[in-house]
């Protein structure tokens, strides 16, 4: 029997909300699938799409990138920017025939804890309902 | 322009000499003038534009990389079988001083076929198209958008398959820059030795950005959507929330 | 080559309980670059502490990577330590295995230990490309300006002055005092407003330090925090002003009503005429106020916050003068916050002032009727309409921005809200300061105050002004943004996307580029994802640097499978 | 050597106070009663009028102030003492015993885990329970753990001492004893902010009689995402989700028998609560009862009309006259006078029943006002005696910010916290 597909996960969280919202979920002792890794950024703005492709393209299962609510930014309208260029990543990995859920943005505010927990335990169960990343087994 | 020796060029022509048997209906790549012409010389330019210079230029105008001053524009209309091979569906630059008015074409059929398939063969069919290419540069150093010296896609930042061909990142990446600023005048895919349709690509990233943002490139007076916060310019639909 | 340092935390058995950290430990040495790698019960006590230190000496490392719990918290400390080893504190790097692993994966040991081998893996490729980091530091010129000499400018002027503070004050008009000049008393302390004046006029005159400009305008304004030049045109001359720091304190203005008849009807005045009136003794036998003229209604639909309270201090004056004279306050709602206020209200209840509270959707009507003016108003209570017969009244507007707010707005580069105040950083926790840092808001320019939070503005934004100045100098995090103009093509996505306006379109080296304001740069890298030559760069957070972190974790994972 | 100031009471407003003076250079001693500092704002779910998560932007600040070279915080400490006059002020601080040393702890709440003693959760307002050893909430600073010694069963009975055997770091100690510090300050700031005022003490809302009334505060805990519902609006009563609720405001405000003053932010935490309320359960109806609607900061008006369009909010004009059970125990029925001519009483039945308190200095500041020997004013607030120095006591160099002067919002306490920075330098610098 084949072992349970167990994807490799990325997620970006900025500094102030998100990153604090995963420290808050683990002071709280929330549980939750082990397969994200958590790369701190300043801002959700400073994530360049790049990361996103490339992570994608070199067979990440999953990229998240979560930020402040809009209004919250600690930076007033970073995430703005956010999220206009997370959107449009998701149509380009589309186009090319990758699961545009492979990409997610969400918003995590820093007393958000649970809503840390809710988004790493959909976003897993999700990748691991859509499979490995098919660029996995391509060779370029 | 110019012919010589069977060849088209374009013509430098001073003040008071004759023009003599200047070629104005032939288009000419843009980004040539632009690289050649333009920095060594500090007077006007007259450019023959198709639509899709125009447009390009605009977008190069509004970032003040080209100053807007010293480009005079004789409006070059693009012909039937132009518009055909471009599947160009705004092929009549604002004043037509030359050349025809062709009726637009009606979409990308590829871009249409792809569309409808489901995204295994999608990306069966771009990654059968990735595979040929061989990282030549010539998408990115024939088009009139394309304005950096050297390209990020060069380094192995981004792009960290060592070999050719490059990774699905490489076309990814190449995609989210021209999002905001391709004119889809196919010059990438006339130059591609590889013939991998990235007009197509370019056309189906630009129904995205038009759905997102209800934006098009190629207008000097709006801003592209990924430089402005969301105060400046509400989004359209629900995607910018919470996706 | 770099030399890596990897020190593991069991944090009690908080995280060696769940991950295996000799087993981590034991991989992070298979990683490029590293060194060594250690497992400490708790790194972060002095004994944990003390051997991180000791094998950085020993082992004559340069980079160090502690995978602990959260950067949030203890960063500073594990910097620290590595500065007083001889590194770069910017030569740390961070691995959450606490937060982010043995706490919120229990249950899952070998799954939280692959993820702590990945996380490390992660860090130790960051760590690799580091770079020392100096952290700029920026002169402070040490004076500050101060626009608008009305009660918060001078009350802003007058406490740097006292904390030898050289200040500049620069005021439009021929006198100092704004609108207290036509007020007479201050309510709800009943105050003499001569007397607070005069009070700061003595600190003022008799302060070398202190510098006012009388019919003087800013027309300029260049520079960042600790160096900026305004320039002012005072009485026709220009001069030029070299700052620190620059609050803005240009207060507000009445609005002057269209409604009852006002400027047809005689005896229908505004509450600054009223002002006037009683500060020369002129005291009306009945007066009916008018709350909310103007306010609170579509088209200007903010409360002002203190018109209330002016009618409440006025109601009484004029029943205080002659508990016999009959007065009215007609009102929405009553907004007499807090303590001194409500005993105004109470007070003015008690000694006859009536009130009436009037719907948006039934105004009153103000009318002169066989000689005299009356106010026809709706009475809910009694649901009739009563006809108020009255010597004045007193229409309460409210207070608006100034004229010139946009053009100080502009000139500064700081931001209006809807309502043409001034809009501070952050409502809640930044009240006195504007995003860009170094220039402050204090006072009715940011929102209508009384005159008690209007001192306490000034003298906080005076607070804000006086800490660069006194430190002398400016420090910025080495996590500001840095562009290579050789890389730059000039597109200015950066200049579009930064919210502090930090960077410029330049000439660098006879070529068009980018240039990042260090003293403007909040740290943020919107203008590193914008850039699409990967000119832009954020220290301590480089491409490279991430795309190595990515790298890692894909040949740790996905490409170990 | 710098100058000492020391500044009582760790919530936003001593915090603000704290961080500007270090700024400015001089060495703070903040010294805070509970075991961390935050203060009331820690306690709050979002603030108005922008919904900004309070928490988020609180905590950078806390973190700030532990971090800052020239703060030195006094946590689980009172002022057992002052004497002599400015710019030579004796503090005596005591540092009350944690029991735990400071040092060692980890804040990894191993003990927390295995504290067999459940007592009333006060930084949740009552509606959870915490242990005997614990922290106050998860963002604590510091983050090291207090053994609350009336509840804790091996200080009171010499039994249990678990947590003492799971402790890997060897912090707690039984045995510690409360320390005296002894400062040396040119001035004092008060900062001591608010309580809520005994809402049961009004007898006619029937707080701590119906489970389903409850007051403010605990309708905040009870939306944080992190409280003791993890954010879910269920009646006390019998857990359902409220559908219909009430608030009720000036209780025991604004009422010459209990506290004649108005406390500044109820119409707007209300407004911003039944705002709230609508992301938890978004078919819920709120009801405002008021007597004015104060609204008179930076888009308050707009945020109360935004609640009454957008999130169907009623606001009644009315001073409810009492509560009652329903018939079947759950929810309550409320009894209050309508408006006009043709006003009469109207009974309503509620989900849930909020009330808004009045507002109070703080338990304690009437004792720590007679121990400095400052004056109060007639509502019992500390008394500033001058309009030109509104954040000057009434003893030289005693200086107070935010509520414990009078009832203000976050801005205007954090505007009084760093004006009275400003104040205490120009004291220092020898102003006037």
């Amino acid at each position: 029997m084949m072992a349970e597909f167990d994807p490799t996960i990325l997620a970006f969280c900025c500094n102030w909300c998100s990153y604090a919202g995963a420290d808050l979920a683990g002071v709280s002792r929330l549980q939750m699938p082990p397969n994200v890794h958590v790369i701190r950024v300043m801002c959700s703005a400073s994530v360049k799409p790049e990361y996103l492709m490339k992570a994608v393209s070199q067979g990440v299962d999953g990229v998240l990138v979560l930020g402040c609510h809009i209004g919250d930014c600690h930076y007033m309208t970073g995430n703005h920017r956010t999220a206009k260029r997370v959107p449009l990543v998701k149509k380009i990995i589309r186009d090319v025939g990758i699961d545009e859920r492979r990409v997610r943005l969400d918003w995590v505010s820093a007393a958000e804890g649970e809503k840390f927990q809710k988004v790493i335990t959909e976003f897993v169960n999700e990748i691991k309902g859509l499979g490995p990343n098919p660029l996995r087994s391509v060779r370029f | 322009m110019r012919e010589e020796h069977g060849n088209v060029a374009p013509a430098l022509v001073s003040k008071g000499e004759d023009i003599g048997d200047v070629r104005i209906d032939v288009p000419y790549q843009l980004v040539n003038i632009l690289e050649t012409v333009y920095p060594w010389t500090s007077g006007k330019i007259a450019i023959l534009t198709r639509r899709c210079d125009e447009k390009a230029l605009a977008e190069l105008f509004k970032r003040g990389l080209i100053d807007e001053a010293r480009i005079a524009m004789i409006g070059l209309g693009c012909s039937k079988e132009q518009v055909r091979l471009c599947r160009c569906e705004d092929p009549v630059p604002t004043k037509v001083d030359v050349g025809e008015v062709s009726a637009p074409a009606k979409g990308d059929e590829l871009e249409a076929k792809l569309s409808k398939m489901s995204s295994e063969e999608r990306l069966k069919f771009w990654v059968g198209q990735f595979k040929k290419c061989n990282k030549c540069f010539a998408c990115t150093s024939n088009c009139p958008v394309c304005f950096c010296d050297d390209c990020v896609l060069e380094e192995r930042t981004f792009v960290s398959e060592p070999g050719i061909p490059p990774g699905m990142s490489f076309h990814l990446i190449r995609s989210f820059h021209l999002a905001d600023k391709c004119i889809e005048c196919g010059e990438c895919e006339r130059s591609c030795p590889a013939s991998i349709p990235l007009l197509t690509l370019r056309k189906t990233v630009l129904k995205d950005v038009k759905e997102l943002f209800d934006y098009t490139p190629g207008d000097k007076k709006t801003t592209s959507p990924l430089l402005t916060t969301l105060d400046d310019q509400p989004l359209v639909g629900d995607e910018c929330n919470e996706c | 080559m770099p030399r890596v340092g990897v020190f593991i935390c069991h944090c009690g058995h908080n995280i060696a309980s769940v991950v295996d950290v000799e087993k981590v430990a034991a991989y992070a040495k298979t990683l490029p670059n590293v060194i060594v790698a250690e497992h400490n019960l708790y790194s972060c006590s002095e004994e944990g502490l003390g051997s991180i230190k000791k094998s950085i000496e020993k082992n004559k490392l340069d980079r160090v990577v502690v995978a602990a719990c959260t950067p949030r918290t203890h960063e500073p400390l594990f910097r620290k330590i590595c500065e007083q080893a001889g590194i770069n504190k910017y030569l740390f790097e961070f691995v959450n295995i606490r937060e982010h692993v043995s706490w919120i994966h229990a249950k899952e040991p070998k799954a939280a230990t692959e993820k702590a081998k990945n996380l490390v893996a992660m860090g130790v490729a960051k760590a690799a490309l580091l770079e020392p980091q100096q952290e700029t530091e920026s002169s402070v010129i040490p004076r500050a300006v101060v626009i608008g000499g009305g009660l918060a400018g001078l009350t802003a002027a007058s406490s740097l002055i006292a904390q030898n503070i050289e200040t500049e004050l620069i005021e439009k008009n021929n006198e100092l005092g704004g609108i207290l000049t036509n007020v007479s008393v201050i309510g709800p302390e009943f105050e003499d407003s001569k007397k607070l004046l005069d009070n700061y006029a003595k600190r003022l005159m008799g302060s070398p330090k202190a510098h006012i400009h009388l019919n003087s305008k800013v027309t300029a304004v260049k520079g960042f925090i600790g160096n900026f030049e305004v320039t002012i045109n005072e009485n026709g001359t220009e001069k030029k002003i070299p700052a620190g720091a620059i609050i803005v304190a240009t207060g507000a203005r009445e609005l002057v009503p269209k409604e009852y008849g006002f400027g047809s009807l005689p005896g229908v005045i505004t509450q600054l005429e009223l002002e006037k009136m009683l500060a020369k003794g002129q005291v009306p036998k009945s007066a009916v106020f008018i709350q909310c003229v103007g306010s609170r209604q579509p088209g200007r639909e903010y409360c002002s916050r203190i018109c209330c309270n002016v009618s409440l201090k006025n109601a009484l004056r004029i029943i205080r003068a002659n508990p016999k004279s009959s007065v009215s306050i007609l009102h929405r709602d009553i907004m007499s916050y807090g303590t001194a206020s409500e005993r105004l209200y109470r007070e003015a209840s008690e000694k006859g002032v009536k009130f009436m509270r009037y719907g948006l959707d039934s105004p009153a009507k103000v009318s002169k009727r066989d000689g005299h003016l009356v106010v026809d108003v709706y009475d809910e209570t009694l649901d009739e309409i009563l006809g108020l017969e009255t010597d004045l009244v007193v229409l309460a507007t409210p207070m608006t921005s100034q004229e010139d707010a946009t053009d100080v707005g502009k000139l500064l580069k700081v931001p209006l809200d809807k309502n043409g105040f001034f809009l501070e950083a952050h409502v809640k926790l930044r009240p006195v300061e504007f995003a860009t840092d170094g220039i402050f808001i204090c006072g009715s320019a940011r929102w209508p105050s009384s005159a008690k939070e209007v001192i306490c503005q000034g003298l906080a934004a005076a607070a804000k002004a006086a800490i660069p100045i006194r430190r002398g100098k400016v420090v910025i995090e080495a996590i500001t943004a840095q562009s290579d103009p050789e890389k730059c093509a000039a597109c200015g996505n950066c200049v579009a996307a930064c919210p502090y306006e930090a960077i410029e379109i330049t000439t660098i080296n006879g070529k068009m580029a980018a240039k990042v304001n260090e003293a403007l740069c909040k740290g943020c890298g919107a203008c590193v994802a914008s850039c699409p030559n990967d000119a832009m760069q954020q220290r301590g957070f480089t491409t490279n640097q991430l795309s190595a972190m990515i790298d890692a974790l894909i040949k740790s994972t996905v490409e170990g499978t | 050597m710098s100058q000492r100031v020391v500044v009582i009471g760790g919530g936003i407003a001593g915090i603000q106070a704290s961080l500007d003076l270090a700024d400015m250079g001089y060495e703070v001693h903040l010294v805070e009663r509970s075991p961390s500092i935050g203060g009331r704002m820690a306690q709050l779910d979002k603030t108005f009028p922008t919904n900004d998560c309070s928490m988020c932007i609180l905590s950078p600040k806390m973190i700030m102030c532990s971090d800052h070279e020239n703060i030195k915080l006094h946590t689980y400490s009172e002022i057992e003492s002052v004497s002599g006059e400015f710019p030579h002020l004796k503090v005596k601080i005591k540092e009350k015993a944690r029991r735990i040393d400071i040092n060692r702890c980890t804040g990894c709440g191993d003990c927390i885990a295995k504290c067999p003693v459940k007592i009333p959760n006060e930084f949740e307002e009552k509606l959870s329970t915490r242990k005997a050893i614990y922290l106050p909430f998860p963002q604590a600073v510091p983050r090291k753990v207090t053994i609350d010694a009336e509840n804790c069963r091996m200080v009171t009975q010499k039994k249990c001492g678990v947590c003492k055997k799971v402790c890997q770091a060897g912090a707690v100690d039984f045995d510690q004893k409360d320390k005296i510090v002894d400062i040396d300050a040119s001035a004092i700031i008060v900062a001591t902010g608010f309580d809520l005022s005994d809402a049961s003490a009004l007898s006619q809302y029937g707080l701590g009689v119906f489970k389903d009334v409850v007051t403010s505060l605990q309708l905040e805990r009870l939306l944080s995402a992190s409280g003791p519902t993890n954010g879910q609006l269920v009646r006390p009563s019998d857990g359902t989700e409220v559908k219909k609720l009430a608030f009720v405001q000036c209780v025991g405000s604004r009422d010459e028998k209990y506290h004649p003053y108005c406390s500044s932010v109820c119409c707007m935490y209300a407004t911003k609560e039944s705002i709230l309320v609508r992301e938890h359960v978004p078919d819920i109806n709120s009801t405002i009862f008021y007597i004015d609607m104060r609204a008179t900061g930076k888009n308050f008006q707009e945020f109360v009309t935004r609640a009454e369009k957008n999130y169907g909010v009623r606001y009644v004009r009315s001073r409810p006259a009492n509560v009652q059970s329903s018939s079947d125990g759950k929810g309550i029925l409320l009894t209050y006078e309508t408006r006009g001519l043709a006003g009469e009483q109207v009974t309503e039945g509620f989900d849930m029943l909020v009330l808004c308190p009045a507002l109070v200095p703080s338990k304690g500041a009437t004792q720590l006002a007679k121990l400095l020997k400052l004056d109060l004013d007639e509502d019992k607030f500390l008394k500033c005696t001058d309009l030109r120095h509104p954040v000057d006591s009434s003893r030289k160099g005693v200086l107070l910010c935010g509520f414990a002067g009078a009832p203000m919002d976050i801005p205007e306490s954090v505007s009084q916290a760093s004006g009275v920075a400003a104040r205490v330098a120009e004291l220092l610098e020898g102003g006037d």
